[in-house]
């Protein structure tokens, strides 16, 4: 605990310290005291981890609502990993990467980068409702100012908007909601509400106002809006933390408050499957229509967070169901799958930086032949695109077995309804893996691979060494994610018990079950490196010695081909695009040649969020609208103002009197 | 059978499929040509191609690097690997586990995302364009796939591939009831489109433009497209065992009674692939997916039927 | 003599100011009395303070907190008045926004009115007889009116006489209000009793309840006129709008908190007559009302000034909707008096700034506030995240506080609207003040330009206050605001 | 004194409607200060006892003479002084402001018949007589173009609210009364001085041309 404390003093130090002091000691002190915290912070979580020990501290507290009462369990320790993890690799490159802009901004900057790596670390161990809110608010306002790091470009400005009005209003429900619970409860403690809520006599509104929040914060369709606004818009180190950090939190708020809610009835576990898959199909069909690598890397974690909402309601059900090894497998998919989000989304987030930095652009149909420009860099996102694809023996694909193998065992165990819930949410996981595929194939293989589509791309170059180390830092824990799984697993299954309200022995048992079988998978999956090396020594053992020659990419006899045309992003997810129907939200802007002499022809292809612009968009208009044509109600006239209070006056008598 | 035979059985099977699996391709081919009334490539003819292929010299694109290699070499490997999931003939594949099938699917993923960038490391549109197509027919039979297999887990109560294809009792006709006898055809229909076939694909077409596996391999040579075609056959064998195991009951009879019936389904869904590619023509691409959840269509349906069943 | 000097200083300075020529000395006059007056009232949390006047002048917890508010308020506008009043130009200049020709009042009778409007205010807060309280908020109308139309131009006299006519309409019905409520005590064997507060509240339970409710719905309405309580707050966006920005500060924070005060006595004494429901159902309807008028006038708000002005009327919303709500939301209410006060004085002290910087009051207009204006930009994005309700500010202590005291009292509807609301209102006003923060300067502006430092240290200190409150209340001041709360019929 | 009290608020309404359905400012002004005198004399007529108390005699001597005599004389010289048309410029026209005055009667017999305490006996006719001042002087406040027919409007609604508290006198301090009365005359004066200004900068004291702002 008490290491744990130091960590966030010193986040918090070298942030506010950035702030004061000038020149070159105010730039590094920032990014330095977040790293030194973040690996403080790390250490204390894993020895916490280890010694299975969950100590609690209250501390003084100044306001009249609420207690500063923090503490840790097998939850929290789980998701301040992510936030450490990236908080070790995120500020390192950002440290290169921010090397040369303007120091007022720098020192900013990794202030209020510190305040989110701080609140997000609260958020986790706060164990009292306020004190969490507290903490949520400031961890969710900081990203904004983060997000508008360049807020000289208006997109950035409009990004910047969206999260601030998104996270806000996410906000509002979580204070409904807490507060809801603490006016039954008496206090705000966790313990106290957690005594609370069995006595309430519908839990369901809180459920949905919890879910409404934290939902929107962890990127669940249809409150996703903001994502692909925000990753863009933000510096890639901030991108990443957001999408490896940030959103767990919205993760860990609706597993805390399954925590703290108690059992609730199973249609919870399916509105949780349904809404995961709606997030994880819906991110992919709108993720693999974009042409902007950091915008469909945004989609994919909307994917992501929908399979971990898709795992956490998998094992709801299964645990209603009386299932507990089927729902201990899916809650440890789901919170395996959270940590392995943050390492490849991390990773790939720094990646698509590398290339912005590199090439100028993260525009796909500008890039292109980066691969041996960038070839540092190119590996290490393609170790982050096998990852994140579930490719065995990555590490996401262990996340996804488990929560496949939940699933499956849930739609055989369970009856009807239920078994319906699993086996559909199965097939749309597979249907969601196949699609990641087909993105991620687009992301790297565009722009890695093929010709340089631009002259700024062909001048593309790696990054840095502070900037390589951080991405070989997030590579090297995939894959050792991948290797550790089986042991991982037994590590999660508190964590995992506790969200499904599982009993401690059941809960132990199928965790060594799910060991011995990952085990079995891991070796199963062997083959895979194994005969790959073998193959690839063959081919050159066999082409050793014997011509080999080299000519341009056979092009069926074209007289003059041009790198512009090489397969582009928009063309390559044309086909699946149209299979999905509007699902992609693809638009087409075509101006066809006409006439003898034609002008300027031109085809734009555009995939701008569908919710937003099918809900968002048209609600704040008609709300503006609304204000607009209420505003006549300020004419300016005297008399007609006094009238009003008349108005006033003769009502509330005729109200009072009558 | 002993704790050895045990090992060595399905070893041995998986050696006589790493062997055979070029034969059934050319099964395939001479049905067609007989079907048409030609006489037709020699059955061995894959052996020779491969053969020959594996001894050549190559030419490669100025624009790759070496991720072209990956599709050859992770391809197979991951063919391979898959196929030691895959159960032959009544008995579990050499790994066999709860929840294999998501391993067997994942490495397929795999290769297939090797595939995928070999062809785009090239820069031509047109294997850009096949590389596109691929990705999108997998994509959308991935879920008729999964569907398929759990309408089966639900049929035969478990998440093995062992468990699904021959968990019945002996002399269970599996294509006699509805359920598993839907999930065959779903089976199948996602075979055809995986392995590139018709009404999917056309293996044999020269046709850049509609073309989907042939063009993404378009710039390979030698050694390396040795190890594609290899791996292709592969494919296709580890598809026909799946369907094998759906369709074949469980015999009651020793070892090789079970291991030539086995051999014998699989060299007739041969036969089948090939009467199928004789009497249909390849389907319009933008149909392609309309076939795909039509087999998702049908596997869901015998799910739904399976469910609708433990429930009443 | 505490309380008596409260008054007559203010008073006293306000005449010496009359009579001073020179600007210098008569500055710092401003300032020292700000400061002697803050220095009185600091003095008064010291222990029990004697009551004055035979009993008319006493401060209980709620007139303490109004009047400490109203002083910490003014001794922060009178220090940003040192700069303000030197930067504006005493000649004939042209107006920026219609162009015409205008001057400024003499300065004297502008600091001369300030100090009385003071006096007035600490007056309001100190009285203890409904009489007295509203001749003292009368007296805050006459003593501001001058101080609206400070710039001589036509909007200001546009909106100076508004607010004169409409504030006037009010503290009428106010007054036959509280005829009324004489009324509403009489009782056969004594008659009428004096309209001192103790012996008000004393009858209270005697009284004659369709009188008292009328006597209520007056006074409500009435000084609630005065409060920006929609929809009779026609008069405050025009009168904020327009007049100097450290009067809009004391306007807004200081001014419409005194003339709740009058409603809130009122309601005491409704709760005191058992009639607390009722007076509370008003309160809830005239508090949302508030907020929903205020959530319209906000979203698509292009001048920001106006856009202060009506958020101003949402939070007097919102302090009347939770003491409607009792319990703990009357403390909530409490809480966000203290710190919308401040948070608003700050805010319009930046505006003050702004304003002095790029000319114009339109938000559409003004942008990299943040580059131009290295400490007011800033401030002017955290006083927005402070008025709002993000934490780590006060305001978003005292919105749960509200929003649980709705919760928990089963009153869901109400709780919906309010959080509804309150999201409506940040994102209109996130949208023209963020566009107003960020992006590039304006073409022709030059870019970090410093500030006086009076002109942004008043406001960082206030921002520094709302900061602090949201972080950590002072034992005395929390218990102030308790037992102000259970003055206005709440527990905590 | 008290067999006065009936006539005298017979007239008040009468005073009252007339005030609504005059044309020329001057009359209304004269009218307002008929209002005061009525005020002055109500005050003395409503005291308890035979004679009233010296205190009563005060207040109503200062009633008589901010309200009977300063304002109209401070109201008639600003008039003169803005070289003021004659007429009172209504929005709505005078038969509407009567009816107007006629519903404010009514609807304060209304408010009467709501109200009542038992013991406490007041005139008969105080309650309407005040309350139509009342909500008259807000009719002419609503429906005048004038900036100077408003101050006149809101005297009379002052008015109102003075006769209505007149009785309370019986009871109470009369100094709470000076004081409310010392700062309508301020507010008057401050009122009177602002109209001042707006003829200065507008050419004209017409309040429908201050609609600059609104939004």
């Amino acid at each position: 605990m008490e290491l744990f404390l130091c960590a966030l003093v010193l986040i918090l130090a070298g942030g506010s310290l950035g702030l004061v002091l000038r020149g070159r000691t105010g730039r590094l002190a920032g990014p330095l005291g977040i790293l030194a915290g973040s690996g403080l912070g790390l250490v204390a979580v894993l020895r916490l981890l280890a010694r299975q020990e969950y100590p609690r501290l209250d501390l003084a507290w100044g306001l009249p609502v609420g207690s500063f009462s923090l503490g840790f369990d097998p939850l929290t320790l789980l998701f301040l990993l992510p936030c450490f993890g990236l908080g070790l690799a995120c500020p390192l490159y950002g440290l290169g990467a921010l090397a040369h802009e303007p120091e007022r901004k720098v020192r900013s900057h990794w202030f209020f980068f510190s305040l989110l790596v701080a609140g997000l670390a609260l958020v986790a161990v706060a164990r009292d409702g306020f004190c969490f809110l507290l903490a949520w608010e400031v961890m969710s306002l900081s990203p904004f100012f983060l997000v508008s790091f360049a807020d000289e470009k208006l997109e950035v400005r409009e990004a910047a908007w969206t999260y601030l009005v998104a996270s806000h209003l996410g906000v509002l429900a979580l204070v409904a909601m807490f507060a809801w619970l603490a006016g039954a409860a008496g206090s705000t403690h966790f313990d106290a509400l957690a005594w609370a809520a069995p006595q309430l006599a519908h839990t369901w509104p809180l459920f949905l106002l919890a879910l409404a929040g934290f939902g929107a914060k962890a990127g669940l369709a249809p409150l996703h809006v903001w994502l692909p606004e925000a990753h863009p818009a933000a510096p890639s180190h901030v991108s990443a933390f957001m999408s490896g950090a940030l959103i767990t939190a919205g993760m860990y708020g609706v597993a805390r408050i399954l925590v703290l809610l108690g059992p609730g009835p199973a249609w919870w576990g399916g509105l949780l499957l349904g809404l995961g898959l709606l997030s994880a199909l819906l991110g992919l069909a709108q993720g693999l229509a974009q042409g902007q690598m950091k915008r469909l890397l945004a989609y994919s974690s909307v994917e992501n967070a929908g399979i971990v909402f898709l795992g956490l309601g998998a094992a709801h059900l299964a645990a209603r169901g009386g299932l507990a090894p089927a729902a201990l497998l899916a809650a440890a998919g789901a919170l395996l799958h959270v940590l392995n989000h943050a390492l490849f989304k991390g990773l790939l987030f720094l990646g698509a930086g590398a290339v912005l930095h590199g090439a100028g652009t993260v525009e796909i149909s500008s890039l292109g032949g980066l691969l041996k420009r960038m070839p540092r860099t190119g590996a290490l996102f393609l170790a982050g695109t096998a990852a994140l694809a579930a490719l065995p023996p990555f590490n996401g694909f262990f996340s996804e077995l488990l929560i496949y193998l939940g699933l499956g065992q849930a739609g055989m165990g369970l009856r009807s309804a239920g078994s319906l819930a699993a086996w559909g949410g199965m097939a749309g996981l597979a249907l969601a893996g196949g699609l990641a595929l087909a993105a991620l194939a687009k992301a790297f293989g565009l722009a890695f691979l093929g010709e340089p589509r631009t002259p700024a791309a062909t001048r593309a170059h790696d990054p840095g060494r502070a900037e390589l180390a951080a991405m070989l830092l997030l590579a090297l824990g995939c894959a050792g994610m991948g290797l550790a799984a089986p042991w991982l697993v037994t590590v999660l299954a508190p964590a995992a018990a506790q969200v499904a309200h599982l009993p401690g022995m059941a809960a132990l048992d199928a965790a060594r079950d799910a060991q011995s079988l990952l085990r079995t998978v891991l070796v199963a999956a062997l083959p895979l490196p194994v005969l790959g090396l073998f193959l690839w020594a063959l081919r050159r053992r066999l082409l050793a010695g014997r011509p080999v020659g080299s000519s341009p990419t056979w092009d069926c006899g074209y007289a003059r081909p041009a790198a512009t045309m090489q397969y582009g992003p928009a063309s390559f997810a044309d086909p699946l695009a149209s299979a999905l129907g509007p699902a992609s939200g693809i638009q087409h802007d075509l101006a066809r040649p006409q006439g003898l002499f034609p002008r300027r022809a031109w085809h734009r292809v555009a995939a701008p969020d569908l919710v937003l612009d099918a809900v968002f968009r048209p609600a704040f208009g008609a709300a503006l609208w609304a204000a607009e044509h209420l505003k006549w109600l300020q004419h300016g006239r005297i008399p007609l103002y006094v009238l009003s209070i008349l108005a006033a006056l003769v009502a509330v008598l005729a109200w009072v009197l009558a | 059978m002993s704790g050895l035979d045990a090992l060595l059985t399905p070893l041995a099977r998986l050696v006589l499929a790493l062997a055979l699996a070029p034969l059934l391709l050319g099964v395939v081919n001479r049905t067609e040509a007989l079907v048409a009334g030609r006489r037709g490539k020699p059955l061995l003819q894959v052996y020779f191609d491969v053969a020959k292929l594996l001894r050549k010299g190559a030419v490669f694109s100025t624009t790759t690097t070496w991720a072209f290699g990956l599709g050859p070499t992770l391809g197979l490997a991951a063919t391979a690997a898959a196929l030691l999931l895959v159960p032959q003939g009544g008995l579990p594949g050499p790994v066999s586990f709860s929840g294999d099938f998501i391993l067997l699917a994942y490495l397929l993923a795999a290769g297939r995302l090797a595939t995928l960038l070999s062809a785009l490391d090239t820069g031509s549109s047109f294997e850009g364009m096949g590389a596109s197509r691929e990705a999108a027919f997998a994509a959308l039979a991935e879920p008729a796939l999964f569907l398929a297999l759990a309408a089966l887990a639900a049929h035969r109560g478990g998440l093995s591939l062992h468990a699904m294809l021959a968990g019945s009792a002996p002399g269970d006709l599996a294509a006699l009831e509805p359920a598993p006898a839907l999930a065959a055809l779903s089976l199948f229909v996602v075979l055809l489109a995986e392995n590139c076939r018709i009404p999917v694909d056309d293996p044999t077409t020269h046709l850049e433009l509609t073309m989907v596996h042939e063009v993404m391999v378009l710039d390979h040579g030698g050694p390396d497209l040795g190890l594609i075609e290899y791996a292709a056959a592969l494919k296709l064998w580890l598809y026909c065992a799946l369907v094998a195991g759906v369709l074949l009951p469980s015999l009651p009879g020793g070892l090789w009674p079970d291991t030539l019936a086995v051999l014998a389904v699989i060299l007739g869904l041969g036969v089948a692939v090939g009467l199928v590619e004789s009497a249909m023509a390849r389907l319009r691409l933008n149909r392609v997916p309309q076939l795909l959840t039509w087999a998702a269509a049908l596997s869901a349906l015998a799910l739904i039927l399976k469910v609708w069943e433990a429930g009443s | 003599m505490l309380i008596e000097s409260l008054v007559i200083l203010p008073l006293a300075a306000g005449g010496a100011a009359l009579l001073t020529r020179p600007h210098g000395p008569r500055r710092l006059l401003l300032l020292v009395a700000a400061l002697a007056h803050l220095g009185l009232v600091l003095a008064c949390w010291a222990g029990p303070v004697e009551p004055a006047w035979g009993g008319t002048l006493d401060l209980d917890a709620a007139g303490r907190l109004f009047l400490t508010i109203a002083s910490v308020l003014f001794a922060a506008a009178a220090a940003y008045a040192q700069s303000y009043l030197k930067q504006e130009d005493p000649g004939l200049r042209s107006d920026f926004q219609e162009g015409l020709a205008f001057a400024n009042a003499p300065e004297r009778v502008f600091t001369a009115c300030l100090l009385f409007f003071l006096a007035a205010m600490t007056l309001v807060a100190a009285a203890r007889h409904l009489g007295l309280l509203w001749v003292g908020v009368e007296a805050t109308t006459l003593a501001s009116a001058p101080l609206i139309y400070f710039h001589r131009h036509r909007r200001s006299l546009e909106a100076t006489w508004k607010y004169l006519i409409i504030c006037s309409v009010g503290i009428a019905l106010a007054l036959l209000g509280n005829i009324l409520l004489s009324y509403a005590l009489f009782d056969p064997g004594s008659g009428i009793p004096p309209m001192d507060l103790d012996a008000v509240l004393a009858r209270a339970a005697g009284a004659h309840p369709a009188w008292l409710k009328a006597a209520f719905a007056c006074v409500l309405v009435g000084y609630g006129t005065k409060a920006g309580l929609a929809p009779m707050h026609s008069w405050l966006p025009d009168a904020h709008s327009e007049s100097p920005s450290l009067v809009s500060a004391l306007l807004s924070g200081a001014l419409l908190n005194c003339a709740l005060l009058g409603v809130l006595r009122l309601f005491a004494v409704c709760v005191a007559a058992g009639l607390g429901d009722f007076a509370r159902e008003l309160l809830v309807a005239f508090g949302l009302t508030s907020m929903g008028v205020a959530a319209a006038f906000i979203l698509g708000q292009g001048d920001f000034k106006r856009l202060l002005a009506y958020s101003s009327v949402e939070h007097m919303g919102i302090i009347t909707l939770g003491i409607g709500l009792g319990g703990g939301a009357a403390f909530g209410s409490m809480l966000h008096l203290a710190g919308h006060s401040l948070a608003k004085a700050m805010l319009f002290m930046l505006a003050g700034n702004i304003l002095a910087a790029f000319h114009t009051k339109s938000a559409h207009d003004v942008h990299g506030a943040v580059r131009a204006l290295p400490v007011t930009g800033p401030l002017w994005v955290a006083g927005f995240l402070a008025i709002v309700g993000c934490p780590p500010f006060s305001l978003f202590v005292s919105e749960y506080a509200i929003a649980a005291g709705a919760l928990s009292s089963g009153r869901i509807g109400v709780a919906a609207a309010f959080l509804l609301l309150l999201g409506v209102v940040f994102v209109g006003m996130a949208t023209p003040v963020l566009r107003m923060a960020q992006g590039p300067t304006p073409p022709g502006m030059a870019e970090a330009r410093p500030e006086p430092a009076l002109a942004v240290l008043p406001a960082l200190a206030l921002g520094c206050g709302v900061l602090v409150l949201g972080l950590w209340l002072p034992a005395p001041l929390a218990a102030t605001m308790r037992e102000a709360a259970t003055i206005f019929g709440g527990a905590l | 004194m008290h067999a006065f009290v009936e006539p005298l608020m017979v007239l008040l309404v009468l005073v009252n409607l007339g005030l609504l359905s005059v044309r020329r400012m001057a009359w209304c002004i004269r009218l307002a200060g008929v209002q005061g005198a009525l005020l002055g004399l109500a005050i003395l007529a409503l005291a308890p006892g035979a004679e009233p108390e010296p205190h009563v005699w005060y207040l109503a001597a200062a009633v008589l003479a901010i309200k009977a005599l300063a304002f109209p004389m401070f109201l008639r010289r600003t008039m003169r002084t803005l070289h003021l048309r004659a007429w009172v410029e209504p929005y709505i026209g005078y038969g509407l402001s009567l009816l107007a005055g006629l519903a404010a009667l009514l609807f304060s017999l209304w408010l009467g018949s709501r109200l009542a305490i038992p013991g406490l006996h007041l005139p008969p006719l105080l309650f309407p007589a005040a309350f139509t001042a009342f909500f008259g002087g807000l009719t002419m406040l609503v429906s005048r173009k004038k900036a100077l027919t408003q101050v006149v409007g809101f005297l009379a609604m002052e008015n109102g609210i003075f006769l209505f508290g007149a009785p309370t006198l019986a009871w109470g301090s009369t100094w709470m009364e000076l004081a409310v009365l010392l700062d309508v005359l301020v507010a008057v004066f401050v009122m009177g001085i602002v109209v001042h200004r707006i003829d200065r900068t507008f050419d004209s004291i017409d309040v429908g041309l201050f609609c600059s702002l609104r939004d």
